[in-house]
């Protein structure tokens, strides 16, 4: 199924009236869906569906040596997959620019927040820590695959229970608590026609080059990634940051 | 198949570990057209094993070498999520993967009207969620779903399961344990109207006559599963 | 931003461990046209930090599927050189410099005329020589001095800086210490005619009104890095 | 030296009357031949020529940490790569998917045989355990390189030597006993117009969807691989299973 | 050359450990069309070193965009086979095989009459069986019997053998632990019709006189080897 | 810019004569202009300038394991890369047969010649060593890359201080003298037309089919490469190196 330049031109119509092509407001999610549980062999997962996107995002628990900065602290690693299932625009591979922008991002607004006690996650200073392994797997693109995701992947975490460890052995039945400290959301604003919106769909995406994804904390802003080619006046970003803000307090109330 | 040191008892007074008979497959789950981007789509589970699969084309094929003038291809990519072992799998293909792909492939091809399609693709796409035992077979489940969900003109629907082997008895459908523990793993895919075999791969030790019991075994066990999968279908008319 | 810990003050008395105030930028150095084989080349150092940039294009885009009818486009490799850091770097790709890139893509696009340019490409290639904090930003200095120098029709030269947060306080252009024990991050690339944002990454906790004041040092940081540009520019005429 | 539609129909015409284009019966191997000590750097090597067809397997040993859920056992890995030495159709670069299969076929055959004696092969155990590296590398094809692969990958094991170690230092001039506990001997057969057939030039192999590898020991059946595309009735596979346990038995008096 | 340290001599009242003299080539075997698929095929055995080599072609060059509208091209693929060496050699190309690669080209394009092929390339695989010193060599030797035997038109074989000192001598055709412990490795390959020398490397300490006197005992050294390859080549007929 | 058939034929025309494009002699390099420490980062670096062509090579130090056959010396690295921003003709990705072929030379012409002192580098035998790993990234190549990065990679040796250490931390601030026993200098030598020439241009290599790289240092020659397509007779060889040898001697006081 190809976007047409016929449907990229009414989405721009519509949105020049305010109005979306689905009967959305501008700032409005499309249905959100959260499901837990979703693959049984990881330590936390969760499957986020927006609209027709659809991402799942799994933990594991491994272990692994420190790095020599941070002796006492536990490793986190984020990786996305553009799977070819996903979409007839993606290729089987390693991951490209977006895939590695998309992982960065969610891992930054993770990261950057302070969300993972990564100090719990020491085992023996300077030689034994936990790596907390987040996949996320893109199954369906229809649009907005940044904010699925980085929701995907903090649910997963929120579910996720650290294993035993008997020598190296990780013993996967027993199940420790593991909480975040902070709930990290993203959300992505765009401006077309003049008009600011959120959750683009894939067409909506195609017509736009000027977006920012915010990710805030209930403590504060943590991350910001202008994506596209376009730019932003800065009364314009503090807006946007404003927006988000509004939009993450709603998303948050979803999954804690 | 690992060959792993067991110390429990797979097999007590008939019953297998999760209380199954001998010929008990463990509990399905199928549907279609879970996917708004694929030309058609599919999901099976059975057990703790879980499989997505989407289809994409007839497309056009590239690079353009690969075209067959004759009949189309179908090309598999069978795929292990990082999250659904025990340690996490690295992402990209293993070679176990590439045979899978290869496999399937075989599987599948012969069911398919390919000679409709001369120099396309047939793309199928299949990523196992979870995996307890058995995750070729309820990939190429999901994959035969989405490939009829997608419309592509077929001779029959494939199903897949497999028999093996444990304390010396033949069973159907190992779960993770079992196939562990177990001597004997037996996956293979049949045509279920025509009892044609198209899948057949086995690891262990057995003999003729055991291969012919344990083949019964997974005959019938597609059976079964090409019923939930029409169920499947069904629903999405 | 690397989550290190501290142990001595960045700032005293309103200056910064190398004496700059809370506004001043590093001591700059620019040039253009360093090289004969590219189209054009440019050349910036922030403080120890220093990176060059060859423009090759606009040129024929292979291979031909990723053309596009309307406009040309522009690719952008960002690298480290294996000397450039505390320990060598590998050569090859990186995850961050697949995303500097990308973003530097996101951030010199829309200053080109492109549509002059269908189905071409620019290559815009930039090489950190040097890396001690600001390295994306030093890039993209030298390498909108090259598309320049090149000739490309733009529609203003873009230059970038970062603000960030020390011991509490914005400042602006973090070296590499500062980096390191620093709160927040973040660069930023303007058209400086225009006052348009073209980049903006951040990391680190902080609020809109400490946006709001980071945004605006950077900006003024941005004017004087024009400025530098602008100069190296004409010289080269 | 392309294989022409012309060939092609001749071998199936053949193949009806129960011929076959080089005068065989539908159930003999062309002339094989066995030569060992090839490779003279390698614990041991066997050359295979079936008919046209050339392959060498070399065996090295070397010294690796166990598995964690093996401790006490030592490694087998088999290898195989399809040079572009030995087809116009093959191609420099990682294993395709054909080259994974062979080599994934012939080291199930021996593996799930329990051929090699991986116990014996411990050093120090969770710690240090030897290495068996089988590589194949085929040289010419003119067909059936499956067997004629784990032919020359069995006798490469069957002549291999086990050096000796001072530490980590590995003493390939001492040589040490290394038994095969069994001989698993892989067969190939196909099915070509209502009939079957054995050891198929690369001529038949183009005219056939519809083959089985069964790897026999003396002890019984170990390994099966269904390949190409078509299908089998049960009945056939047991009448397969059968005309390869006699084959396999002829075989492994060549190598015995 | 590895500077290992060596604690026996190699060299003892002019014998080398293998009793040779120092100008004595060890044992040769040499074959010519061995392989059925292959369009031309040698086999090469110095002591313990042997290789084989195949060559495709002339066949069309992919992709077109690196034909030569004027002149065919060679293209030399060295590759030592997992087996050939002490400690198993991980398969695909090293940093070693690729430059060897490189020098054969270089040692063997100026011997084939490559005008006569437009746009097409000629494709030599050269494979180690058993690594023993002297293994470029030893492949040459066998590429250049495998281009004779595939009939591309050429203005004379090649012929490779290395000349090294040991124990302060020049001596010819180093085996393994000549080499390990040895001063100079000196590969040459040359047309032994013109005397014209097409590969030239070495590694080692030495002057323009040594140099003089390995170069002349290299020299007679391919002359041998030229006989050899010649009667390979006589056989096929 | 391309380099047209008519410049090659005049860059031939004139080598007749004994002339060149450029004035120069036939054995005349280009103006060279060395600049070190331009790598800030780098424990030593210098860039080399030949005419129009321009080559940084830079030294990095790390720790290691040393190989099992030389447990008490440290291990000497050089990598190159030929990135695009050089020419052209140049595409991303890992080392091609040139840059390989360029980094070995230079390699073997400091490992050879017993330049570097690897046992001044050893830190505790048979566990920990110096990794001395050099970089020549080329910049701008209008021809000899050969010597030019050659001359980059000694001098930045030349100029490099070891770090300390403490326990495994390198310690980048502590500089510990470091001196190169030997200095080894590459001259490349080509035949055009009946003519040797030194330090050719891009339009001169353009033209050339018969070069050999001579590395010489004080006390004696130590490594040699022949490349490109043509030959050489042994007499020609010999008036090479003699020629190799004076240039060198030339070049090395720019660096000495």
């Amino acid at each position: 199924m190809d976007i047409t330049e016929i449907e990229q031109r009414s989405a721009v119509d519509k949105i020049k009236k305010s109005e979306r092509l689905d009967g959305r407001e501008l700032l409005e999610f499309r249905n959100i869906e959260i499901e837990t549980g979703v693959a049984k062999k990881a330590e936390g997962s969760a499957k986020v569906t927006i609209g027709d996107t659809k991402v799942i995002a799994g933990v594991k628990f491994g272990v692994g040596h420190p790095f020599p900065d941070t002796p006492d602290e536990g490793m986190l690693m984020v990786n996305a997959e553009f799977g070819p299932m996903a979409s007839p625009d993606f290729e089987s591979g390693p991951p490209g620019k977006e895939a590695t922008e998309l992982s960065r991002v969610v891992d930054r607004g993770i990261r950057e927040s302070e969300s993972l006690p990564l100090q719990d996650l020491c085992i023996e200073e300077g030689e034994k820590v936990w790596k907390v392994m987040v996949d996320i797997h893109i199954v369906d693109h229809d649009g907005n695959l940044m904010d699925a995701s980085a929701l995907a992947a903090v649910k997963a975490l929120m579910e996720a229970k650290k294993p035993g460890l008997d020598g190296d052995e990780v013993l996967r039945d027993e199940e420790h608590d593991f909480d975040l400290k902070r709930v990290p959301i993203a959300c992505t604003v765009a401006k077309i026609a003049e008009n600011y919106l959120v959750d683009l769909s894939l067409v909506e995406e195609e017509v736009t080059d000027s977006m920012v994804t915010v990710t805030w904390t209930k403590d504060g802003l943590c991350s910001l990634q202008k994506r596209g080619n376009g730019g932003f006046k800065k009364d314009e970003l503090i807006e946007i940051f404003q927006i988000a803000k509004e939009k993450t307090d709603e998303l948050r109330k979803l999954i804690e | 198949m690992k060959t792993m040191k067991y110390d429990k008892e797979l097999l007590k007074d008939g019953k297998r570990i999760d209380g199954r008979g001998i010929d008990d497959l463990r509990d399905m789950e199928a549907k279609a057209g879970i996917l708004k981007r694929a030309d058609g789509s599919g999901y099976f589970r059975m057990g703790k094993t879980e499989a997505i699969a989407a289809v994409f084309g007839p497309r056009e094929l590239h690079p353009q070498h690969k075209q067959k003038p004759q009949r189309g291809i179908l090309q598999c990519r069978y795929n292990l999520t990082p999250f659904s072992v025990d340690d996490r799998k690295r992402p990209g293909p293993s070679r176990r993967g590439k045979e899978i792909g290869k496999v399937s492939e075989g599987a599948l091809s012969s069911s398919i009207f390919l000679e409709e399609f001369p120099t396309a693709t047939i793309d199928l796409y299949m990523e196992v969620i979870s995996a307890d035992a058995g995750t070729r077979c309820v990939a190429l489940n999901a994959g035969s779903i989405a490939l009829a969900d997608a419309g592509v003109p077929m001779k029959g629907l494939i199903s897949a399961c497999a028999a093996g082997k444990i304390d010396d008895t033949p069973v159907l459908d190992l779960k993770g344990e079992e196939d562990m523990g177990g001597q004997v793993d037996l996956p293979i895919a049949m045509n279920a109207d025509t009892g044609e075999i198209t899948l057949l791969q086995m690891d262990g030790m057995t003999d003729i006559d055991e291969m012919d019991e344990m083949l019964e075994l997974a005959m019938k066990g597609c059976e079964k599963v090409a019923e939930k999968q029409k169920e499947a279908l069904m629903e999405t008319f």
